[in-house]
């Protein structure tokens, strides 16, 4: 089981990026809570989800040690950063976080998500990025699967950007090279 | 000439007290649903005071809301049987204080139900208290030196909250003449059809008597409505089809 | 109005119904109202109508508040 | 039927719908907007009736007024909300109407604050409206229950005539999960306490039952007695031979479920007792504990202890009974285990 949170200023997809791991990690199969952070934080400042990811029906959703941490911006890593599990990874969206104060017992991998999102023309898919990244680095689900559980998702929504796979697929490269 | 027989939706005698006015509204209302062919589609919410002792011996369906909310109840009612009658019967206190709310806000959905308002101006069943709509200076066992307008403020006129709504009819009528008995029954007809066309709110206050709780007679009760009570709340028809005919 | 057509309807009361208020005798247009010293079982002094005087108008019974009277054919 | 993920707010409305539910009025109030927000176009969807109330007071009238007419009619709320439709449910209770409820509880007295908690206990299961009545209250503890239960909240409100309370919190109502949804059902509302217009029989009156029921005291309280006895509903994990067994409900639960594990793994022998219904309070399920259990942990997330008076009565305080309340934090299910743990060093 994985313990995911996904953490960013409102406006970055966070929720989404969730939503979109929870939703592929079912059609795969898995099981899945998803908890988002609501009220107050949904009128700007951070907003957050939570995820526990796993193969046998999920029993408490909610967690204090996390075992990957995709922090869209600073003040999120700033938050959360200190409850990575030791040997947890960070996906840190490197264009916004620039903190650079990691600590040395987890994985940090550095991702630019919104420069390679703007590069692509597809500004608002910085969140595909991060999250292209996360299964890079997790290998939670097979990444092509992944990609087109993306494309099936916003095919039902009827609005999928090609682009979007693009995005995703350019977050899992990053990932491999970090 | 014709037949005058009292209404069988009139099941028992009624529980009022000598000279109330709500014996005469029973039998108005009984008159216009039997001659509309919709007594036997015809649901009433009611809640507390003297209205719902008609529960027992007017025999239409009813549901008795809690004090205030028959408005909120009849909405229910009719929004799930579209081809029933429905109507609430109130009393002022009932309707217009702690039902306020419930009574306005079915007037600004122009929900398709009929509101019958019986304005006596004072709370009856509970032994003659101060109404929303008591008169200044009417003496009442909450307003022993007479209702003081400074501090519980001018009587409550139920027809200016709604008459800018666009809602279907609103009248206010009376029970103090056989001729305004008539004019009631017209109107109650009115309201009843306008429902029943699919025409939105239609509501119906009637200035009524409480002798018992008033401390007056027959003939100072009638004269009490006719002299007083209607330069205050004046009756006649304010909304008709929709359309303001009082402006 | 002929004759026969005035003697074709009366206005008949139930007089156990009769809480004696007197809303009728007040609108009655031709004094064919009164207290009687009649009490019901309910304990009201109950009306009697003059049917000399009663032209089968039927106010007494549109003002009525408890059904006591009727206009019926004769 | 395969599975969607879907926030515990609206599978719950979609079961609801599929249940037959046909009419909701009510007030939005966070934790619980999205149950007005997704049958405000569901129902009508569904050829049913829905309204946004000018207050829950209101609402809760409608619903009356639409159970009264003999359809399947809900409403919901939240904390201070829930505070104003027990008005309205004492009379549908009163009246012997079928009609649910759904409490998704949030923080404090007051205003309080949108987060999770489950301190509305008493007043769910104790009629927080005047008078002697009862209502069936369901704890759901996953998207997946939310759903199920809404279900037999609706049979049992008509088998039962009489509301029934769906008591959720911030955390079901607001997370999702996958859920398998049920197929559509239809309700007959033409029920003969239905009104709709009298139609040459005998005119219905809509009212305290009380006014036409002989020996209504005896009655009323045999109905209760009948549902306490029948409709008790629990779950129960390794509680046969526990030396401490944890008794939570809803979200606390689904913690306690993760300390039973861990608790396992380090050869403590924990369990959970989880009430499904909370009135009636399963009892019965007590039966199922090793007899010589050491003792019983109520987890409450509420500022002061509230279940835990059942869990004494239901226990009949064979063992001790004490308390680990999440007040406004979630509790880690590890500090649940340290817990456990120190109950039982301090009975050495």
């Amino acid at each position: 089981m994985l313990s995911i949170t996904c953490a960013g200023f409102g406006g970055q997809g966070v929720l989404t990026a969730g939503l979109l791991l929870a939703h592929v990690s079912m059609e795969s199969g898995k099981e899945i809570t998803w908890v988002p952070s609501y009220g107050s934080e949904m009128r700007g400042g951070t907003a957050s989800c939570r995820l526990r990811i796993g193969d046998e029906p999920i029993l408490n959703p909610f967690f204090s040690a996390i075992d990957a941490l995709i922090g869209m911006n600073q003040d999120s890593v700033d938050t959360f950063q200190g409850a990575i599990a030791p040997g947890g990874v960070l996906i840190a969206n490197s264009s916004m976080v620039r903190g650079g104060a990691f600590r040395d017992d987890i994985r940090v991998v550095e991702v630019p998500a919104t420069e390679i999102a703007g590069e692509l023309k597809n500004p608002r898919g910085a969140n595909l990025v991060m999250l292209g990244a996360v299964i890079g680095a997790t290998g939670l689900v097979d990444a092509e699967e992944f990609a087109d559980g993306i494309d099936a998702y916003f095919n039902k929504k009827g609005r999928n950007n090609p682009l979007n796979r693009e995005c995703f697929m350019r977050g899992v490269q990053a990932a491999a090279n970090a | 000439m014709s037949e005058k027989l009292t209404p069988k939706l009139l099941v028992e005698p009624n529980k009022f007290c000598p000279g109330c006015g709500h014996g005469i509204i029973n039998r108005v209302l009984a008159e216009v649903l039997e001659e509309s062919g919709l007594a036997d589609q015809a649901v009433g919410a009611l809640a507390v005071g003297c209205a719902c002792l008609m529960m027992d011996t007017f025999g239409t369906d009813w549901v008795q809301a809690p004090h205030g909310r028959a408005a909120a109840v009849a909405v229910g009612v009719k929004r799930m049987r579209p081809e029933c009658c429905v109507f609430t019967y109130q009393g002022d206190g009932d309707s217009m204080s702690i039902g306020f709310s419930e009574t306005l806000y079915a007037a600004i959905r122009n929900e398709n139900i009929t509101a019958i308002l019986v304005n006596n101006g004072i709370f009856g069943m509970t032994g003659g208290q101060m109404a929303p709509t008591s008169l200044p200076g009417q003496k009442t066992t909450t307003s022993p030196k007479g209702r003081d307008a400074a501090t519980t403020g001018q009587p409550l006129n139920m027809i200016d909250q709604m008459k800018h709504l666009p809602i279907g009819y609103l009248a206010r009528g009376s029970v103090a003449s056989a001729k305004d008995i008539n004019n009631l029954k017209k109107y109650i007809k009115t309201a009843i059809e306008t429902q029943m066309n699919g025409g939105g709110y239609s509501m119906v206050e009637v200035l009524s008597f409480c002798p018992t709780n008033w401390k007056m007679n027959m003939e100072k009760s009638v004269a009490h409505v006719q002299d007083t009570v209607k330069a205050i709340f004046p009756v006649g028809e304010f909304v008709k089809n929709g359309e303001r005919t009082d402006a | 109005m002929t004759g026969s057509e005035k003697t074709s309807a009366r206005m008949t009361q139930n007089r156990e119904l009769c809480k004696g208020c007197g809303y009728c005798i007040l609108q009655c247009p031709k004094d064919a109202l009164s207290f009687s010293s009649t009490v019901n079982r309910k304990g009201y002094n109950v009306v009697d109508i003059d049917q000399e005087k009663c032209i089968q108008c039927a106010i007494c019974y549109t003002v009525c508040p408890d059904s006591v009277f009727e206009r019926v054919e004769a | 039927m395969s599975r969607q993920l879907m926030k515990g707010n609206d599978a719950l409305s979609e079961a609801a719908v599929r249940a037959g539910c046909r009419f909701f009025g009510g007030y939005p109030i966070t934790p619980q907007s999205e149950i007005p927000e997704y049958l405000s176009w569901r129902m009508p969807e569904a050829g049913g009736t829905f309204i946004q109330a000018e207050s829950e007071l209101s609402g809760v009238n409608m619903v009356y007024g639409a159970a009264a007419a003999g359809f399947r009619a809900m409403t919901s709320s939240s904390g201070p909300g829930f505070s104003l439709l027990q008005e309205g449910i004492s009379y549908i209770a009163s009246a012997e109407l079928p009609a649910v409820f759904v409490d998704v509880q949030r923080y404090g007295s007051g205003l309080g604050d949108i987060f999770q908690a489950q301190g509305d206990y008493w007043q769910a299961t104790r009629g927080g409206g005047h008078g002697d009545y009862r209502m069936l209250v369901y704890a759901p503890a996953s998207v997946q229950e939310s759903v199920d239960l809404v279900s037999v909240a609706f049979d049992k409100a008509d088998q039962y005539r009489n509301p029934t309370l769906i008591l959720s919190d911030a955390s079901i109502a607001q997370m999702m999960e996958p859920v398998t949804l049920p197929e559509m059902r239809e309700h007959d509302p033409n029920a003969d306490w239905a009104v709709r217009g009298k139609h040459g029989k005998p005119f219905k009156r809509v009212t305290s039952t009380m006014y036409y029921i002989e020996d209504f005291d005896a009655y009323i309280k045999g109905k209760y007695d009948e549902m306490a006895e029948a409709e008790q509903r629990w779950e129960s994990v390794r509680v046969d031979d526990a030396d401490v067994v944890l008794v939570a409900y809803g979200i606390s639960s689904r913690i306690c479920r993760e300390a039973v594990e861990i608790a396992r793994g380090r050869g403590v022998r924990l369990g959970l007792l989880r009430p499904i219904t909370l009135w009636p309070f399963p009892a019965k399920a007590f039966a199922e504990v090793n007899p010589l259990v050491k003792a019983y942990l109520s987890v409450e997330l509420s500022a002061l202890p509230k279940m835990v008076e059942d869990v004494r009565l239901a226990c009949e305080m064979k063992a001790p009974v004490e308390t680990f309340l999440g007040g406004a934090h979630i509790p880690e299910s590890s500090a649940i285990v340290e817990r456990a743990v120190a109950i039982l060093n301090a009975q050495r």
